[in-house]
């Protein structure tokens, strides 16, 4: 099945310069996130190797809950994306596309794969389409940021090369789970550790690797910028959770609690200042990242719970921002906050559901994963809720500065939102009410996520005893 | 360039592209296979374009032409990798070892391979030399 | 001064990477249970001689497949970057 | 196997400062460059056996090959990460050449200057 998609995928990719036709890309990534939904129904573990080779031979694809888990959001949101930008993307399109379809192969194969020198090789697809991506409006401020992040990048993705060959020296396999089965908590392993996590947390933009993403997300088309903060975030916790895993080290650690509630407070506080809406977005979705780790670093099933949890919200809100802010943009044509007043009811509501849920407004899906975040760091000690609360109440008063600075300001232009940029926004807010309404539709698809995260023995099992 | 640079980058040409398609092919067997093939082959077309200019290296292989050369065989790529357990019955590795015909599998992704490096590092070249 | 302060934490890290390479676990044969099986039986499973060649395109094919993709990008990505980047000087 | 490992932990490093503290753009590619080939001599040194023969099998090495050969696999991650290097390499480039058209300059520091 598998085979399938990829295939899928891939011919996209590589058609759509040849063919001239953007609709293969979105068919593509629309074909992958339903298969990705048929495989999130059956219940066991399923193993994939490349080649007919057995897994510590051959490369092996491991489609455990949280992968599946993953892959479902990632597919999901470019499916999104990509409808959105067919409207929203005016020349150079075929381009486009051909990345955006190249960045769905590199997040679905990081998120899918059970190899460790594989992952270095999709993450690399992810990392160097979105440096072209980076640099696709080509004014001064895109050339510099792109090189920053180019630099920043591949620095870091040098680190986690050095993590794995580091692996590679001290254990003899590359099979996430023979790594698992042969480390030991000694001291080398542990500096291979950090190098591999310090090489993810910039993906996930945790406090010493933020400072590429403004810049970043500020030369990007809004689409992109959607992707950035929802998903390739996602992809780098995602990245350190699996590292945490094979290490077997899903327990209490300090170190990422502090980095979190670091992260969590300067995103927020940075984002209260920006003028530009993008770059205002784009610190949010730092603080959010920040609270996810820091309920990583808690390591109960709580915890690992509410984190899944709110990326899951995390993806879907930003999402449901950048596509209500990057339609004023393409309407206005500009970016600050200032000048992108809109006088349209409908993306009022649609805008306003998603700026509510993001500082966590009861109703809605925001809420939930607020909730749960609260909860589980109550366990831990009330400060860190204390502080978790601070950072939400800045939410809220920056929040209503995007608010309000797009709709209650004077100088509103009459504007008429064209349909395909509309739908998207539409199906977006409809699935935050749902999941702020009914969160059980989230939690049964979470909660075999965090259970699959903390059971490693299961997972060799099904890897290697076969 | 000058006449001297050009006679000579005439002269050795042929013999790069040899040597080139060489260590593609040979790539079982000898060190070597589809990366430097691909990048000899490449830097052949680079010396005609940097002497003779970029219409000259133009009339070798157009951009166009790169283009879906690329595309196409990166298709193929994909179709023998994906479902290289079912590829294995057609490419089986014949009993002879040590010949051309040893390994039909890694000979072909070799030489699939091999073109892809060449055509994309041609694009590359083209394009940074565009001014 | 800064540059002072740089150098001594690169330092810290190369000793950080010196210590890993020179436990007494790195790198030893014993425990590289992959490489000798690549070793003793990858020319009668693929019948190329050249071990690494095996490796690259049948072993692990799908690597190769996904580095030919990141060439693709490279191809896109510069032709994306460098046309445009023309086209708006004129 | 010491000098190795001393030797690209050095090279690293340059690569690294290269990187960092260098003002001109395509003084930070050949940075990077410095330092992926680094770590590209890790991983062979990896693969290292006291008195190791390549792993190509021919009429004569057939049999006493497993014992003597050098470990293939860090050779094909080092192929890998080879073409990884020259497209990210390729990628900078074309971003440096456009930021030359666009500002005149490849000094990141005027450039952090002049978009202010």
């Amino acid at each position: 099945m598998i085979t399938y998609v990829l295939l899928v995928l891939f011919a996209a990719t590589f058609l759509v310069l040849i063919i001239k036709r953007d609709e293969i890309a979105i068919a593509a990534i629309l074909f992958s996130f339903f298969s990705m939904c048929y495989m999130f129904l059956n219940p066991e573990i399923t193993v994939f190797g490349f080649g007919g080779w057995s897994p510590p031979f051959g490369i092996v694809w491991v489609l455990d809950k949280l992968s599946v888990f993953l892959a479902l959001l990632v597919t999901g949101v470019s499916s999104v994306i990509a409808v959105y930008s067919l409207k929203y993307i005016k020349e150079r399109r075929h381009r486009y596309y051909t990345l955006l379809s190249l960045i769905t192969i590199g997040l679905l194969g990081v998120s899918l794969t059970g190899d460790i020198f594989n992952l270095y090789v999709f993450f690399e697809i992810l990392s160097v389409s979105s440096y072209a991506l980076v640099a696709f409006f080509l004014d001064e401020g895109a050339i510099e940021g792109a090189f920053k992040y180019l630099m920043v990048g591949s620095v870091t993705s040098l680190f986690i090369l050095i993590g794995i060959s580091m692996l590679y020296g001290l254990t003899g396999t590359l099979n996430f789970a023979d790594l698992a089965s042969k480390i030991s908590h000694s001291n080398p392993y542990m500096i291979a550790l950090g190098l591999l996590v310090a090489g993810f947390s910039l993906k996930a933009t945790i406090i010493p690797f933020h400072a590429w993403k403004p810049d970043a997300i500020e030369g990007t088309p809004a689409p992109i910028g959607a992707i950035f903060t929802s998903i390739s975030t996602a992809i780098g916790v995602y990245g350190i959770l699996r590292i945490l895993f094979i290490f077997n080290l899903i327990q209490l650690n300090w170190v990422l609690i502090s980095f979190g509630v670091i992260t969590m407070l300067v995103g927020a506080f940075l984002a209260l200042v920006q003028v530009n809406v993008k770059r205002m977005l784009a610190y949010s979705g730092i603080s959010q990242i920040g609270y996810i780790i820091m309920v990583i670093g808690f390591g109960t099933l709580l915890g690992i719970t509410s984190g899944l949890y709110h990326i899951l919200n995390n993806a879907l809100i930003k999402t449901l921002l950048f596509m209500g802010i990057g339609i004023g943009i393409y309407l206005t044509g500009k970016e600050n906050l200032d000048e992108i007043g809109m006088k349209s009811t409908p993306l009022l509501i649609c805008v306003g559901i998603g700026l509510l849920s993001l500082s966590g407004i009861p109703p809605l899906n925001g809420f939930v994963s607020k909730w749960l975040i609260f909860m589980a760091s109550w366990e831990i000690s009330p400060i860190l809720t204390a502080i978790a609360i601070i950072a939400s109440a800045i939410t809220l008063a920056y929040s209503f500065k995007i608010f309000s600075s797009m709709f209650l300001t004077t100088k509103r232009i009459e504007v008429k939102i064209p349909k395909i940029l509309f739908i998207p926004v539409v199906i977006l807010t409809i699935l935050c009410v749902l999941i702020g309404v009914f969160p059980q539709i989230g939690l049964n698809i979470i909660e075999p996520a965090a259970n699959a995260l903390l059971n490693q023995n299961q997972y060799i099992t099904a890897v290697l005893g076969g | 360039m000058d006449i001297i640079v050009r006679t000579i980058v005439k002269g050795l040409f042929p013999f790069i592209m040899l040597f080139g398609v060489y260590i593609l092919l040979h790539g079982h067997l000898t060190p070597g296979g589809s990366f430097p093939g691909g990048v000899i082959i490449a830097s052949g077309v680079a010396l005609i374009a940097i002497s003779f200019g970029l219409r000259k290296a133009e009339r070798v292989i157009k951009e166009e032409t790169a283009h879906i050369i690329e595309g196409l065989v990166a298709l193929l790529l994909v179709l023998i990798v994906l479902f290289e357990s079912f590829a294995r019955y057609v490419l089986m590795p014949t009993g002879m070892v040590f010949e051309l015909w040893s390994a039909p599998q890694v000979l072909f992704l070799n030489l699939a391979g091999g073109v892809m490096v060449s055509m994309a590092l041609i694009l590359i070249i083209f394009l940074l030399m565009k001014e | 001064m800064k540059g002072f302060l740089f150098i001594i934490c690169l330092l810290v890290l190369g000793g950080m990477f010196l210590y890993v390479f020179l436990s007494p676990m790195f790198g030893l044969w014993e425990r590289k249970e992959v490489a000798n099986y690549y070793l003793n039986n990858s020319l009668e499973m693929t019948g190329s001689a050249n071990l690494v060649s095996s490796i690259v395109w049948d072993y692990r094919g799908f690597d190769t497949l996904g580095e030919e993709t990141v060439l693709f990008t490279a191809a896109v990505g510069v032709f994306t970057i460098v046309i445009f980047g023309m086209k708006r000087r004129k | 196997m010491l000098e190795i490992y001393v030797g690209m932990v050095l090279v690293a490093l340059i690569g690294m400062y290269c990187i960092v503290w260098k003002k001109n753009m395509i003084k930070k590619v050949i940075g990077l460059g410095i330092f992926t080939n680094s770590i590209h001599l890790l991983l062979i040194a990896i693969g290292f056996r006291a008195g190791g023969i390549p792993p190509i099998v021919t009429r004569v090495n057939a049999n006493y090959l497993a014992l003597q050969a050098v470990d293939p696999l860090p050779q094909a991650l080092v192929l890998t990460s080879i073409v990884i290097q020259l497209s990210v390499t390729a990628l900078a480039l074309g971003i440096v050449t456009l930021a030359y058209r666009h500002m005149k300059t490849l000094d990141t520091e005027r450039m952090n200057r002049l978009r202010g």
